[in-house]
């Protein structure tokens, strides 16, 4: 059935818009900052940037899962899964490092705007990468019951469109937050 | 000095653009046999805009007074008149075209839809960081350079929807998202542009006054650096968006004149309402 | 007839605009709306189904000339009326260049602050100025979105923290003319009132001077009692009174009430009888004011209203 | 029999379709008859409620300084109206009509998502419930309006409860907006039966298509800045705080991007519903379908970029303002189309009086007026004038009352007798226009005068100014013989569910697909679907010599 397709495009779709609100409202403010942290002052793109290309591998990973199904290799299948699962688990474990150290200098969702835009942005991409690494998982524990025959599935193929999308929004947010800050 | 005089005297023969479009003309002609059709009406039209846009007062004015101007110049040139160029290339040279290599292959990567989006949503964004067009302002080549990239790739993002080989264009439903995800692109531009703070290009703030109009364009045209820096945002944002929708409802009417056409035969039909 | 006010009683050139083009527009749309219901009408008379008729019409699927028709008679009166919005836009909202403002607008919850830079006058609720005089005013908000608004007198415009807002105003004659604050802002949003003193030059130069005087403390009696209370009994943390160490600007400066007409943005006439009401409980009059109920005796109340009334 | 497999395959066998369950059979249901059904039940219970709500404020109104209400309440009310009406009432009626309808239309056997289906309805009631939780909190519920102006709707302004009550309700309702949306846009475009091609959908499919994208683009917009709101009050956030750096106009900007689109989300399902009527009750094919379907689609595309205009007495610069109006002019073309279309339709016809058509009627007069004082506004001056008085009120009732609720209450009538199998009481029927028609007008004509004349909007009282009371009388008049007509409307519906009159499958001798099933639908929707090869396949059936698309290419 193409019917899952076009609803996981149509939601990612939707989905876009809200992540685009979340930007403009840090683009917005991104001139704005008169006094305390901002993107320039307290963020290190470089370490981010490798803890990024984790989850940039997972895209890559993800695909040659979906290859693998479509080549009814069902071993390399649930391989790729799991790499991708650690991939995903790799860059969370970044964020989440780097927003323990920001709220250590006592930078927090409400000492400014920037704390504000830049806690809710990044957060509702990290929850977004959570739910796929909930529904990788979910995929995985399928795979281990021998559930995806191939040569198609539509489960393996919508979260990976998902998750393709979570990561071209990092893409965008990673350029918007730390590119942008240190040109 | 008048409104009048200033967009008499402001005209700039830049002889890189009348040669170019010469170039251009005489290329074309070669190609096509010189023959006057539809087709080549779209070509000199689209060159017609070309110089226009490069050497009426909007040039002049967009370089050193006015972003507004700046504004109407780089929509011509990044959306109508590759628009124009493109849809005036004929099947059957861009098939020959296509087969000769590396180009048919170069045009592969480049026209591919994601790689076209980017370049297109791309060149609006990067060309209108603020401390870039300070900097393009200031340098006459990379004016040049900016002027003629917007040209190319303007061509290169038309490509997925308007390909004159029917083979290279993306379906038509593909065709709208492609083109109205561009439209947010640009959408979204043009709305920073228009609600930041007026001074987003300090080029013009205070520009150089060569000309004695400021007091002109300042006082009676009510053109503030903030008034002017919204009609340029709103430039990029309507009249911007509206060329991109007008496509998608071209790819849209494409989609639902080849929709499927599921018919019953007569007969078959008089069967069913003897059954009823 | 009586006056309707509003958009009905137009009392400056720029209302003036604004209600020919009001007039203008609702004419085209009444034409408009008569075709409409025209044609309806005589659709429900001359189309109605006859009982006991069982044939179908004519089936009709339309005309492309017909619908072009229609889409550009209405493409040209949008044409028309965007043509006139334009050219009112010219007359009541020039440019304002580097003008200083005459008066600085500022919107608190529940009411409104008036600041004259030129001479430094402070008042609340009653903004007097110049007749037949284009003002400039800058309008702001302390707290939360506000709109300045007179209808008699011109367009209105939010007052909005962190954004700073112009607005061209004027009034022909002088008079005095009723506003308030357009924007929902709170509990008390319907009891944030404007009272506009359109003057003469001189008798605005007149009550400028007034309202320049610092009053001198009463020193004895029962208002000097009152001058006592304000300083202890906590007025003088929101309120300013000239010459004496009330100077906070939460709630309105109090050195010249005797000469505004109303209480609390309105809710009361200014009198001495309403003033020790307001003071007893401002919490029955405008519930949900900043204005605490301070809990004052009666004998309190007298001394305060007494102060008040001898700030001359 | 036909050879043709004319029944739309029903390859895996939904759940809970048992007849006998009782109650059990309605919450656990997929079936997306039963899941229209309880959405249009919810909505009635909102209606009422918010007619409540509507009628303390009209009472609070009824004379100058009355204190009827305290000003808390009296803010609580308008609040939880506006929101109630629009997002409990108007929003999930129109999206649950197109829930029971659309599959029908279409000739389908349900919907794409039969369980998202359900998880839509759902958290429609979740949200409701959240919202009017908040009326049990210490302070009661949200009194800062439904557009929830930033920062009154923040700490320190707003510390109670109510806005954070009422920002989750609304997400969760957002939520299944959208997921209806996505439902929706993946059954028409998928599910459609053979020959029902995109040029032969019913308009009121075509209605709903362009709806539902408008919601899965537009709802994403106030998520977020519910989000951010959230965020702000919850956490301390400073988005919208311009104390702290944030921006107030941000929240408009947002919150209008959102709340300009909506209004056509509640108003295009409603032109749907009319483009099925008129047509029927005239005898006549609706005049110009591609220009009341491409109108559609353009003022889909149009609606995302006018939000500003409700936002002109903010200070946007008059270069944004006079841009913001033209294109909200524009909108007035592709509108304009639509209603000419519809006279045209009813132009030549032979015309059936009954209540259905009577709304349709109607809805033409009191939507013309609506729209019209909206073309007004939108030029910037003369919003000067009006904006946050009673003439927008006016304005805004005239298109949401006279508009959506007229074409509503013109679908419950028309297809009641498919819902349920029983016919609703023409009499009956007749009393409840009439009264609602004159209660209407009563109510809110005079609403315009009032504005002009210098009344804003939203407060809880006002002074005794010349006619101000005896016209806000006649006006709070006006909303008890509404709320009497719509005692009669929930009356009728009642009476008419026990004794009416048991209705045949096609009762008005339409031509949509719904018609060709039984009254009320199987559970399997159709024993056999027509053939599809017009828009109106029951007309082409009925009379096969005059066929709508003679030239209907054979193939198959």
């Amino acid at each position: 059935m193409a019917n899952n397709k076009m609803l996981i495009g149509f939601f990612v779709a939707s989905e876009s818009i809200f992540f685009l609100m979340l930007i403009l409202a840090y683009v917005n403010f991104h001139g704005t900052i008169t006094d305390g942290p901002t993107a320039a002052n307290s963020l290190d793109p470089l370490r981010t940037g490798i803890f990024s290309l984790f989850l940039l591998a997972s895209s890559f990973s993800v695909w040659l899962a979906g290859r693998s199904m479509a080549s009814k290799n069902h071993f390399m299948l649930k391989i790729w899964l799991v790499v991708t699962i650690l991939l995903g688990a790799l860059f969370i474990y970044g964020q989440a490092s780097e927003w323990l150290g920001l709220i250590d200098q006592n930078i927090t969702i409400s000492r400014n705007v920037f704390g504000t835009t830049f806690f809710t942005l990044t957060g509702f991409h990290g929850f977004h990468v959570c739910v796929g690494l909930l529904m990788l998982t979910i995929l995985l524990g399928l795979a281990m019951f021998g559930d995806f025959k191939g040569p198609k599935s539509d489960g393996v193929e919508c979260v990976s469109i998902y998750w393709h999308f979570v990561d071209g929004v990092w893409i965008v947010v990673y350029s918007v937050i730390y590119l942008w800050a240190f040109l | 000095m008048n409104i009048w005089q200033v967009l008499s005297s402001t005209w700039n023969m830049e002889p890189w653009v009348l040669i170019s479009a010469l170039f251009l003309l005489i290329g074309y002609g070669i190609a096509t046999g010189f023959k006057f059709t539809k087709l080549s009406a779209l070509f000199v039209s689209g060159i017609a805009l070309y110089v226009f846009a490069l050497v009426s007062p909007l040039d002049y004015l967009g370089r050193t007074y006015l972003f507004s101007a700046h504004m109407i110049q780089h929509i011509l040139l990044l959306l109508i008149v590759p628009l124009l160029l493109l849809l005036a290339i004929p099947e059957k040279l861009a098939k020959k075209a296509l087969s000769v290599e590396p180009f048919g292959s170069i045009m592969k990567v480049l026209g591919h839809p994601l790689i076209a989006w980017f370049l297109g949503v791309g060149a609006m964004w990067v060309w209108h960081l603020p401390s870039l067009h300070d900097m393009v302002l200031a340098n006459d080549n990379l004016y040049i350079a900016q002027q003629i990239s917007f040209v190319l790739i303007g061509m290169i993002f038309w490509w997925p929807v308007f390909a004159p080989v029917e083979s290279r264009r993306l379906s038509p439903l593909t065709s709208t998202l492609y083109l109205s995800s561009a439209c947010l692109g640009c959408t979204i531009l043009g709305m920073l542009i228009t609600f930041a703070g007026a001074g987003l290009y300090a080029a013009y703030m205070t520009p150089v006054d060569t000309m004695g109009i400021l007091p002109l364009l300042r006082g009676e045209l009510c053109l503030t650096p903030g008034v002017d820096q919204q009609i340029g945002g709103l430039t990029m944002w309507v009249p911007g968006c509206l060329i991109y929708l007008t496509a998608s409802m071209v790819t849209l009417a494409r989609w639902y004149s080849t929709e499927e056409n599921y018919e019953i035969s007569t007969t078959h039909y008089k069967e069913i309402k003897n059954f009823e | 007839m009586e006056n309707l006010g509003g958009l009905f009683n137009p009392s400056s050139p720029d209302m003036e605009a604004m209600t020919d083009l009001t007039y203008y527009i609702l004419a085209i749309s009444i034409v408009i709306l008569a075709i409409i219901v025209v044609a309806v009408t005589y659709i429900i008379i001359r189309y109605r189904k006859t009982p006991g008729d069982k044939t179908e019409p004519y089936q009709n699927f339309g005309d492309t000339r017909l619908e072009i028709v229609w889409t550009v008679i209405p493409i040209a009166i949008v044409a028309v009326l965007f043509q006139l919005t334009c050219s009112t836009m010219k007359v009541i909202d020039p440019p304002i260049g580097d003008r200083e403002p005459d008066i600085v607008v500022i919107g608190h919850q529940w009411w409104w602050e008036f600041y004259y830079p030129d001479s430094g006058v402070i008042t609340a609720n009653e903004m007097h100025i110049p007749a037949g005089k284009k003002l400039l005013l800058r309008v702001e908000s302390i707290d939360v979105i506000h709109d300045f608004w007179l209808p008699e007198l011109g367009p209105k415009i939010d007052a909005v923290p962190g954004h700073t807002n112009h607005l061209w105003f004027a009034a022909a004659e002088p008079g005095v003319y009723l506003g308030a604050c357009a924007e929902f802002c709170g509990t008390q949003h319907a009891n944030m009132r404007i009272r506009v003193v359109a003057q003469t030059q001189e008798d605005f130069d007149k009550w400028q001077e007034e309202e320049l005087v610092v009053p001198k403390t009463p020193r004895s009696g029962i208002a000097a009692e009152g001058a006592e209370l304000f300083q202890t009994k906590a007025c003088m943390n929101c309120h300013t009174i000239f010459g004496t160490p009330a100077a906070a600007r939460i709630g309105p400066n109090l050195t010249h009430l005797n000469n505004r007409q109303t209480i609390g943005a309105g809710v009361l006439t200014n009198s001495p009888e309403n003033l020790a009401k307001w003071l007893i409980d401002p919490q029955k009059y405008k519930q949900g004011s900043l204005m605490p109920n301070m809990k004052l005796s009666d004998s309190e109340v007298k001394a305060i209203v007494a102060y008040l009334e001898a700030l001359k | 029999m036909s050879k043709i497999p004319l029944v739309p395959e029903n390859t895996k066998p939904l759940p809970a379709l048992g007849e006998n369950q009782g109650m059990l059979s309605w919450v656990a249901s997929v079936d997306h008859k039963q899941i229209g059904i309880m959405y249009l039940i919810s909505t009635m219970v909102f209606f009422v409620i918010g007619g409540l709500e509507a009628l303390v404020i009209r009472m609070q109104l009824a004379k100058p300084e009355f204190d009827f209400v305290s000003p808390e309440v009296y803010n609580q009310m308008f609040t939880m109206h506006g929101t109630t009406m629009i997002f409990f009432v108007v929003m999930p009626f129109l999206i649950g009509l197109g829930v029971y309808l659309v599959p029908l239309m279409i000739g389908a056997r349900d919907m794409a998502f039969p369980r998202l289906n359900a998880l839509s309805f759902w958290l429609v009631v979740f949200g409701g419930i959240l919202l009017y939780y908040s009326f049990l909190t210490q302070s009661g519920p949200s009194e800062v309006g439904w557009f929830a102006y930033a920062p009154l709707s923040e700490k320190p302004f707003s510390l109670n409860k109510g806005p954070t009550y009422w920002a989750l309700g609304l997400l969760a309702t957002g939520i299944s907006s959208v997921a209806s949306g996505l439902n929706n846009i993946v059954t028409i475009l998928t599910m459609r039966t053979k020959g029902m091609t995109m040029r032969r959908l019913p308009l009121f499919v075509w209605m709903i298509l362009v709806t539902s994208f408008l919601l899965i683009f537009v709802i994403p917009i106030i998520a977020s800045a519910f989000a951010m709101m959230l965020l702000d009050r919850l956490l301390d956030a400073t988005f919208f705080t311009p104390a702290h750096g944030g921006s107030a106009i941000l929240w408009q900007h947002f919150f209008w991007g959102f709340g300009h689109p909506e209004v056509y989300i509640l108003v295009l399902p409603a032109f749907g519903i009319i483009s099925e009527v008129i047509p029927v009750f005239s005898r006549k094919p609706i005049y110009g379908y591609e220009f009341v379907a491409g109108s559609t689609v353009a003022i889909g595309l149009l609606s995302m970029g006018v939000w500003a205009h409700h936002m002109f007495a903010v200070g946007l610069g008059n270069v944004a303002n006079l841009y913001f109006s033209l294109a909200s002019m524009l909108i007035a073309i592709p509108t304009g189309i639509k209603v000419l279309n519809w006279v045209a339709t009813m132009w030549g016809g032979k015309i059936w009086f009954a209540t259905p058509m009577l709304f349709a009627t109607a809805f033409i007069i009191e939507f013309v007026l609506g729209g019209l004082t909206g073309v007004a506004i939108a030029s910037v001056p003369i919003d000067w004038v009006a904006t946050d008085t009673y003439f927008i009120v006016a304005h805004f009732h005239y298109v949401l009352f006279g508009g959506s609720l007229f074409a509503i209450f013109a679908g419950v009538y028309y297809w009641f007798p498919k819902f349920t199998g029983r016919m609703m009481s023409e009499r009956l029927g007749k009393w409840h226009f009439w009264l609602t028609v004159i209660g209407f007008n009563m109510t809110f004509f005079i609403q315009h005068f009032l504005g002009l004349m210098g009344m804003p909007r939203r407060t809880y009282t006002y002074h005794d100014f010349p006619y101000w009371g005896s016209m806000n009388l006649l006006s709070t008049i006006g909303a008890f013989v509404l709320a009497i007509s719509v005692l009669i409307f929930i009356w009728n519906i009642r009476r008419s569910l026990k004794h009416g009159e048991k209705a045949p499958d096609n009762p008005w001798n339409a031509w949509t697909l719904e018609w060709a099933t039984s009254s009320p639908p199987a559970v399997h929707n159709f024993d056999l679907v027509p053939p599809v090869r017009g828009r109106r396949p029951l007309w082409d059936l009925e009379h096969p010599d005059n066929p709508d698309e003679p030239n209907a290419k054979i193939v198959l």
